[in-house]
């Protein structure tokens, strides 16, 4: 059963040091209004959990806690799309923990599900070697990762009833997994409805994963917000 | 060489009813050259089936991207999911087709493209499990770097993003099918003569003889 | 003895809030007995959360059911999903409580529910993943067998469901919690005396002399 | 991308000896249409792979098969339901593989996922650690279990699209994991419709996983068909 919140008690969550997953995928579907906030706060010393970095070209969403220097480590699969990130992992400001997109994906799965571990063929006979352990069945190599717990998410969805179910529009990308790996879940939302309207084949969340709801901006806004950010950035 | 050679030159790989996912770049150019009446399926990794162009201004949806996180629109029949089901997806052998850039691939189908250690640090991001997963793969890249170097090597000097995957390669000089025994010359672009392939090569192209 | 004295005596562990999975029999029949103003969610491992009673004849829907394949109802804010996310659901810890039958529990919390060699060969279903899981372990049981048998042991003798996970024992004659240092009595049903618990338990009661 | 053919172009998918996974739990949401065919067919010594049995009782939908003694070997978590297949797996005409629920489905879903193994903590300290290889991961107890891929899966949903993406309705339990894990997905459905028709959103498995689509019982006839089913066992 859900909470809802105002962001500015929301991000009181977030302590120094939290390892905290963030939901979205390189700039989209992400938790804009917990991110300002957390910027707003200085928290520092994060460790950040996230499929990739910020929105491309840096200093948008998360990329702002990055030139806020606000993170310790980056638990990611991709980082090419900001240059301040980057930066600051070559000058070892931020300690860089990389694994392949899709075994990012089953290990924060994994975190929700208490699942021990992921076993994976992918990356067998690269470097990604380094990063895991090898083990074989039925005389195959695998590549064995651990979870990925975190002790706060903050996920974006569509909407939320006040138990804390979530809708999602479009790509839910990772935020219906991240929703799952975190002892503390921080949903924001563009509204809050009744409970009941929602259906409840529509729920991409259930409330019984989520602790907190957050009034993030609506979706006319965040669609302005984006179409802003396309068009600067040449891509719409 | 006519005028993008290598995304028209992917585009004749399309078969109908191909699910396919596309690398950013020249890749995904070729989307705009699927031969009149073949439906192809493009997925997005970050949790989209049947994608198309990218929305008029005005009609974009903050919630409807792609991999890159831009706008697109999706099609009739197109579906939406989260990130464990795409890499489910693609993880799972059930993509037909993927076309990715190279910076380096060898005669053994090995493709380096994520990693220039002390230059390029981006992270592999999906691309491991793309290689790995789909059923098929294409590289698609110019036929040598800036500066007239080979990239299609005995044996990839870079990082490697997979090894032995690589079903064809498609360059501005020339199209290659990698066999278990090695590299076999296909086809030669536009005004292109196999001596000037084998020159900027430096794999072993097996039927080479054929074509000389 | 009450009647309903077990369902009863379990619907006072609901507290305002739980998720909660019932096991099938005596565990199920508890939720008549949820107190008024506590709000507890019920899920089925077949992939529900917040269903209510069975419908009337003529309203059900045959893709609304619990686990054994029964009619019930969605409560508004009920939501249903896969097998996939209701077993990451209990095995990923995030449910509050199950309340489980057994054929035998010991002082260890360990709980033999599955099995009875030669005889009850059913399999093992969700329950091993539920006593994992759940925050809370209730076992709901009568005191003895059939043949006046102690269920509750020092050790159990039937092929374990889970190896100490138990943290509340109901019967028809008293309450135990299971601390690490062993079983505690903390009530007894109307009418039963300590001595006759005592008698009826196999395993050892650690304050067994505060309630003689 | 999925082709509509009928029940009995479908079934001829299904070989002797096919190793076949059943959607459903304990006889809700299966291809009743496609189980019959089965049974007409009179298809022997197949692997089933199922959560569960079939309706309590025996004799409904899977429970066919069992009657029918067309069952070689069974891949499940629970076969209580079923008086006829507990006999027949005592008198040692059908082999059991058991894992624990949530481990089946995993096993499942490893095998749709390209995964190498399911690693869980769930069975340790029990007789399931004979069915399994353990590990230690971290000072803790784990098994590892191998992945299930099937030659056939019939499955059941709501509706489909021509493209074969599929909606459904109420708990899908075990339906959409069971169509990535099959070289042939055969989904038996309420309905076919328009592509378009189900919008992006409530596709529950996407076109790409299904191979054929069969027109099944209506809703209403399945409506009425559980309703007996329902009220001659008394849970109605």
């Amino acid at each position: 059963m859900a909470m809802q919140i105002t962001p500015e008690e929301a991000v009181k969550k977030i302590k120094n040091k939290s390892s905290v997953m963030i939901g979205g995928f390189l700039g989209a579907a992400v938790p804009l209004v917990m991110i300002d906030k957390m910027v707003a706060e200085k928290i520092k010393d994060l460790t950040v959990i996230s499929i990739g970095a910020g929105y491309r070209g840096g200093g948008v969403d998360i990329g702002k806690l990055v030139l806020n220097r606000q993170i310790a480590k980056y638990i990611t699969a991709h980082v090419g799309t900001d240059p301040n990130l980057i930066k600051q992992i070559v000058n070892q400001e931020i300690e860089l923990e990389l694994s392949p997109m899709g075994t990012f994906v089953e290990r924060v799965r994994a975190g929700g599900a208490g699942l021990g571990a992921v076993v994976t063929p992918v990356g067998i006979g690269t470097e990604v070697e380094d990063m895991a352990e090898k083990i074989i069945i039925d005389e195959k190599e695998y590549l064995l990762f651990k979870p990925i717990h975190a002790d706060v998410a903050i996920i974006k969805a569509f909407r939320s009833d006040s138990l804390g179910n979530l809708q999602y529009k479009g790509m839910s990308n990772t935020n219906p997994i991240m929703a799952t790996a975190a002892d503390i879940v921080i949903a924001e939302v563009d509204e809050i409805v009744e409970v009941g309207e929602i259906n409840c084949e529509a729920i991409g969340t259930p409330g019984i994963f989520v602790d907190y709801i957050v009034q993030g901006h609506t979706y006319e806004e965040r669609k302005e917000i984006y179409e802003a950010l396309w068009i600067s950035t040449n891509k719409l | 060489m006519p005028k993008n050679y290598i995304a028209k030159r992917i585009a004749k790989e399309f078969k109908d009813g191909m699910y396919v996912n596309l690398g950013i770049g020249i890749p995904t150019e070729s989307a705009n050259y699927i031969p009149e009446g073949t439906h192809v399926y493009l997925q997005t990794e970050n949790g989209g089936l049947m994608f198309g162009p990218k929305p008029q201004r005005g009609e974009s949806n903050p919630d409807i991207a792609n991999a890159g996180a831009e706008p697109i629109t999706m099609l009739p029949g197109g579906a939406v999911f989260d990130v464990a089901t795409s890499f489910a997806m693609i993880r799972g052998g059930h993509i037909d087709m993927t076309v990715v850039g190279a910076l380096e691939v060898d005669q053994e189908g090995s493709i380096a493209s994520w990693k220039i250690p002390g230059k390029l640090l981006t992270g592999m991001g999906g691309a491991m499990d793309l290689l790995y997963g789909c059923k098929e793969v294409i590289v698609a890249m110019t036929h040598t770097d800036k500066y007239g170097k080979a990239k299609i090597r005995k044996k990839c000097t870079l990082p490697l993003t997979a090894a032995g995957v690589a079903d064809l390669i498609i360059t501005d000089k020339a199209v290659f099918r990698v066999n278990k025994d090695g590299l076999y010359l296909e086809e030669l672009a536009p005004g292109v003569t196999a001596s000037e392939v084998k020159q900027l090569t430096e794999a072993e192209i097996v039927n080479i003889k054929e074509w000389e």
